[in-house]
């Protein structure tokens, strides 16, 4: 088997519903979008309004269930969607759009414009159209299950690394723990001190926890190509273990897609609810502070903002613990001028970031971000997605700016306070 | 019938009647013709000239309402004055001769001022059968083209010589038509309403008496100094509509202190006429004034034009049975959309293939 | 045909015509939109939560944060043309006869001058968001020959509207008959063009509202 | 004059213009001796205007009557230069109303050819009073 055209064209009469008929069917072409699309803020291309990326779908829509439409293409008025016009489109769909979902947040006739490329990734994936560095992250998960290749020898080195530098016990494959912790690649790559972090925390607060040998990864390539069938072979391993396991909860890392994957798209993607609670870590970390079970002491006393993590904050809601945290942590932590559910996108979400493509574009648009920490004219940001970070980390490098950026887990773990 | 007599300041002369009694008559009649005070030397000046002309008038599908409304018009007065001044040498209703003599008469005034004489019509002229309509055994439609053949000009007093009136409304049983659809080469000068304001009729005589010609006409032929303007803008409770104020029945608080009745029906947007100015009964008041709605009796088709009480703005047809209709056939025609749809979307998803890591690019 | 001929064909076959298309119009969209359907979201929503889709009908009527000052005149017009238009759709008095006369309910009118302020203030709101429409590079690569026919289908009822109101081009009859008419057009493509979204709104707003909403975030 | 119990200001909405519109003509009789001559019976009148305007203007310290064709009176207003003028028939119905801004109404004045009519006149009287007296 292989991609077709036509099992583009399937997908997109699959995907398509009853809110994103709504949606085309309220667009006014007002524009307001792309003032909210770092794409088209930062380059100044009217290409990159987030409604136009959609073009195609809103097109397959009005021809496959609208009658208009219908009788439109019927009497030739209307041509049909071409597999030329999906390989055009691919680029817009993939490289400039992170579905960040700010475009959402401003439509004035409440399209949710993320929601729809999301979907429409379902019918270019199944076309052929997913960029290479996304096809190749996807098969890489599958295969291995890691979008980088990490191998579980490398995890347990990891392990070993903490256990050893921290002086704590990470248990594996342990059954009926109150948490199940996973990591992102870049995690276990880039930062491993979250795992160290994350141990450390849940040992004070005198919880159980565990991690799975066959369940270490977080992300899911397969939602950011837009291949469910993927995704659901992704996150099923994630379910499987959590089950096997009885863990009360699982934890999402400091990874937005991931959360988005396991939270909210997983139980969609299984057909059934599940039967353990899925948290993020903020989220975790913002129950034990309330529960208080997480003792912290001293501060970071040095001026230093935060990134909110497109789909921590405004796709998945949370977006007021990590203020509780750094406000008890920071002495000087100052809000970005667009914060929140209003927050911009480091450019690199959405599978992005996996897509050497669109590295140049990126690049481009990360200059808004650049804009907003220079005005604030701080050197320290924190952030909860690894995915941001080293997209950031890379900007940063680029644009030569000397801002370091912390993970807000491991800032925490900092200032625990182990003497109680 | 001395259409090369006198002319008629020499006869209002012979009468006894000074220049400054001219001129009292001169002002009267611009006032009567609704042109300004500043036109009264050249009315003045056009009278010196005119004779009495000769008019035949002629009746069919009618109600007399239009005589009557101007021989109520408050005669001994400048209406009869003029009334007067001009040799009305047939009228079926108002002459004594009868029969043969009567149309005699009408004959030799045709005869004596050929292409000189005012054809005055009142009714409309049914053209489904010649029988439907007759005088003296000659059918409406026979008589006008006979008698308009010498007129220097045809006047089409009320609504139905003007625009068909109450025997064209629907479904207009005698085929009845206004003047203006039958003569074509003459002049067809229309005073339109049901009845027409009196002055107004003796107004346009007045100025074919004193100028010899017609007074400017719209395109609808009517005059435009009487109906210029729509009784809407001319009236004096206008100001209400502006600010809102509106009576919403006959006999509630708005309808005693005089606001506009544009609720109940009034069709004074759409009027045009000189009710609001000119008013009834030596100017004592016009419909609104009386607390009831102009019906637009003096436009075309207005016995067609929806319910006289129903506000102009409110739908007249069958609205809520087409939008009860529609809301069937849309729900019909939805629920079989829908079903296809559906079945597009089912078939779809039935003919789903499982997407492996193996259809991520296509084969080459 | 005579002004008023028109006037009473527009008010009477024209009218039930035009509100019979629209209606049918406007049921058969809805039926394809919703027929769609939704599948049922299986992921526990937040608790309490302050978004919902019934908040973000209303909540989308305001500009989020920072985007007023990016696109005033989207703004600007957008607010001016709607609420000008609103105020003469529902508050002129002969409009709200004729919703009386359609369904018997009715409430108080506006005096013509708001009234007459409110339109020429939509009409002047329709002139800059149509200079904005070819100037603005966004607006102007992303609009086509619909969003242009909208805009004017839009126009013609309320400029037809002025000019009878004020007895000028034509007289009032006529316009009169001419307003209605551009009604009807504007009734008639309503369900079949972008003007669908004065229906559509409701749902997709309440969408919105509701994907994020159970995320726990006010959209 | 129908009576109406409203009392509204659009029962005489139109009195006010109308006095101002006298206030110009003053102006112009002044500047220039133009007259100005205003046909009540071509204004949109509510039930009140026209008391109101005659009660607003006042009565002043001419009234003639001229009897041609009907009784025609020629009043002054309070306000020097202004005139009612009201024609009527033989049988004492209005059929005119004027208002009118001159220093003498036209009509006032004895008529160029009435003159001369009366001129011959008195000379033919006078003759048959010679003729009768030789």
């Amino acid at each position: 088997m292989s991609a077709t055209f036509d099992r583009g064209i399937n997908a997109f009469k699959e995907v398509l519903d009853a809110p994103i008929a709504s949606f085309f069917s309220s667009c006014v072409h007002c524009g307001l979008c792309a003032e909210a699309c770092l794409f088209y803020t930062e380059t100044g291309d009217p290409k990159y309004t987030p409604i136009h990326k959609l073009e195609p779908l809103r097109r397959a829509w009005q021809q496959e269930y609208t009658l208009l439409g219908k009788l439109a293409k019927l009497t030739g008025l209307a041509k049909a969607v071409t597999d030329e016009e999906l390989a055009e489109w691919g680029p817009l769909v993939y490289d400039s759009c992170t579905l960040c979902g700010r475009c959402s947040m401003v439509c004035p006739v409440g399209n949710d414009i993320a929601y729809m490329v999301r979907k429409m990734r379902e019918g270019m994936s199944a076309a052929g159209h997913a960029p290479e560095g996304l096809v190749t992250a996807t098969t890489r998960a599958i295969q291995s299950g890691s979008p980088a290749g990490v191998k579980w020898v490398t995890v347990q080195a990891q392990i070993k690394r903490m256990q050893a530098e921290f002086g704590i016990e990470i248990p594996v494959n342990q059954e009926n723990a109150d948490y199940l912790v996973l990591m992102s690649s870049w995690e276990i790559l880039n930062y491993p001190e979250y795992l160290g972090a994350v141990g450390r925390i849940l040992n004070q607060a005198g919880a159980t926890w565990t991690l799975a040998q066959d369940a270490y990864e977080a992300t899911n390539s397969g939602i950011q190509i837009g291949a469910s069938d993927l995704a659901r072979e992704l996150v099923g391993r994630i379910v499987g273990a959590a089950e096997r396991l009885k863990v009360k909860c699982v934890i999402s890392p400091e990874c937005g897609h991931a959360y988005t994957a396991i939270r909210w798209e997983g139980p969609n993607l299984m057909g059934r609810p599940f039967g353990f609670e899925v948290k993020h870590i903020l989220e975790v970390l913002d129950d034990l502070r309330r529960a208080g079970r997480l003792k912290l002491k001293g501060t970071l006393d040095k001026p230093l903002t935060y990134h909110d993590p497109c789909q921590i904050s405004r796709r998945g809601g949370v977006y007021e613990q990590p203020r509780t945290l750094l406000n008890q942590l920071a002495p000087q932590f100052k809000e970005m001028a667009d914060s929140g559910v209003m927050n911009w996108c480091c450019g690199g979400g959405g599978g992005v970031s996996a897509n050497e493509r669109a590295e140049p574009l990126r690049m481009t648009v990360f200059k808004r971000k650049k804009a907003q920490i220079e005005e604030l004219g701080v050197k320290t940001m924190v952030t909860a997605c690894a995915n941001c970070r080293v997209v950031m980390e890379e900007a940063l490098e680029h644009y030569h700016m000397n801002v370091e950026i912390l993970g807000l887990t491991e800032l925490v773990a900092e200032h625990l306070d182990e003497e109680q | 019938m001395a259409i090369d007599g006198p002319t008629i300041a020499e006869v209002l002369r012979q009468q006894g009647i000074s220049r400054r009694g001219f001129l009292k008559f001169c002002a009267t009649t611009a006032s009567l013709m609704a042109l300004p005070p500043s036109m009264v030397p050249a009315i003045a000046a056009a009278l010196q000239h005119a004779r009495r002309p000769s008019v035949i008038w002629l009746s069919f599908q009618e109600c007399t309402g239009c005589t009557e409304s101007l021989t109520r018009s408050h005669s001994p007065s400048i209406e009869g004055l003029i009334l007067e001044q001009i040799s009305l040498d047939y009228h079926h209703t108002l002459q004594a001769a009868s029969g043969t003599a009567a149309e005699a008469a009408r004959e030799a005034a045709m005869r004596e001022n050929a292409g000189k004489y005012l054809l005055v019509v009142d009714g409309s002229i049914p053209l489904g059968n010649a029988g439907f309509s007759t005088i003296a055994g000659i059918s409406n439609l026979d008589m006008l083209k006979e008698t308009a053949a010498g007129a220097a000009a045809v006047i089409a007093v009320g609504t139905c010589a003007a625009y068909g009136g109450i025997p064209a409304a629907q479904p207009n049983p005698t085929g009845a038509v206004p003047v203006s659809a039958i003569i074509k080469d003459k002049p067809v000068l229309n005073v339109p309403g049901c009845p027409p304001i009196p002055v107004v009729i003796t107004g346009v005589l007045a100025h074919f008496l004193t100028f010899g010609s017609l007074p400017e006409l719209d395109a609808l032929g009517r005059p435009k100094a009487f109906y210029g303007e729509s009784i809407h803008d001319r009236c004096y409770r206008r100001p209400f509509y502006d600010q809102g104020k509106f009576a919403e029945t006959f006999d509630d608080e708005g309808a005693r202190k005089g606001w506009c009745l544009f609720k109940l029906g009034c069709k004074g947007p759409v009027t045009y006429n000189a009710c609001a100015t000119t008013k009834w009964n030596q100017g004592v008041s016009f419909p609104i004034q009386s607390g009831h709605g102009c019906i637009g009796c003096s436009e075309p088709g207005f016995w067609d034009a929806g319910p006289f009480y129903k506000a102009l703005s409110m739908p007249i047809g069958p609205a809520k049975a087409a939008i009860g209709a529609a809301a069937v056939a849309g729900l019909a025609a939805g629920a079989a959309v829908a079903l296809r749809n559906r079945s597009a979307k089912k078939s779809a998803q039935a003919a789903h293939q499982k997407v492996t890591i193996d259809d991520l690019e296509k084969s080459k | 045909m005579t002004a008023l001929e028109l006037l009473t064909w527009a008010r009477g076959t024209g009218l039930s015509l035009a509100l019979a298309i629209c209606a049918f119009g406007i049921l058969l969209r809805l039926f394809e939109i919703f027929s769609l359907g939704r599948k049922a979201d299986l992921s526990p929503p937040r608790d309490a939560s302050p978004g919902s889709g019934w908040r973000t009908i209303v909540s989308r009527s305001l500009p989020p944060p920072g985007l007023f000052k990016r696109s005033p005149v989207t703004y600007i017009g957008g607010y001016v043309f709607h609420i000008g238009f609103a105020i003469t759709l529902f508050f002129f008095v002969p409009h709200i006869e004729l919703v009386r006369g359609l369904t018997g309910l009715s409430w108080p009118g506006l005096p013509m001058q708001v009234v007459d302020i409110s339109a020429v203030a939509a009409i002047l709101a329709l002139f800059a968001v149509l200079a904005s429409r070819l100037m603005n590079p966004v607006k102007r690569f992303l609009s086509g020959f619909q969003d242009y026919l909208a805009w004017l289908l839009t126009l013609l009822p309320l400029l037809t509207g002025y000019l009878a109101f004020h007895h000028v081009v034509a007289d009032y009859t006529l316009m009169l008959a001419l307003h209605v008419l551009s009604v009807e057009l504007l009734l008639v493509a309503l369900p079949f063009t972008k003007l669908f979204h004065t229906v559509s709104v409701f749902v997709s707003r309440w969408y919105n509202g509701d994907i994020f909403g159970r995320k726990g975030v006010a959209s | 004059m129908p009576s109406t119990p409203a009392d509204d200001e659009a029962w005489r909405g139109n009195a006010l213009p109308l006095l101002n519109e006298i206030r110009h003509a003053l102006d112009r009789l002044l500047a220039s001796g133009e007259t100005t001559v205003i046909d009540l019976g071509a204004l949109p009148m509510g039930p009140q205007d026209e008391a109101e305007l005659l009660a607003a203007l006042g009565t002043g310290e001419v009234d003639a009557t001229i009897n041609a064709g009907g009784p025609s009176s020629v009043r002054e207003t309070a306000f020097h230069g202004v005139w009612l003028v009201t024609h009527r028939n033989e049988t004492g119905e209005t059929q005119a109303r004027f208002i009118e801004v001159a220093f003498v109404p036209e009509l006032l004045m004895s008529q160029r050819e009435d003159v001369a009519d009366s001129a011959k006149a008195l000379s033919e009287q006078l003759r048959e009073e010679q003729n009768i007296r030789k």
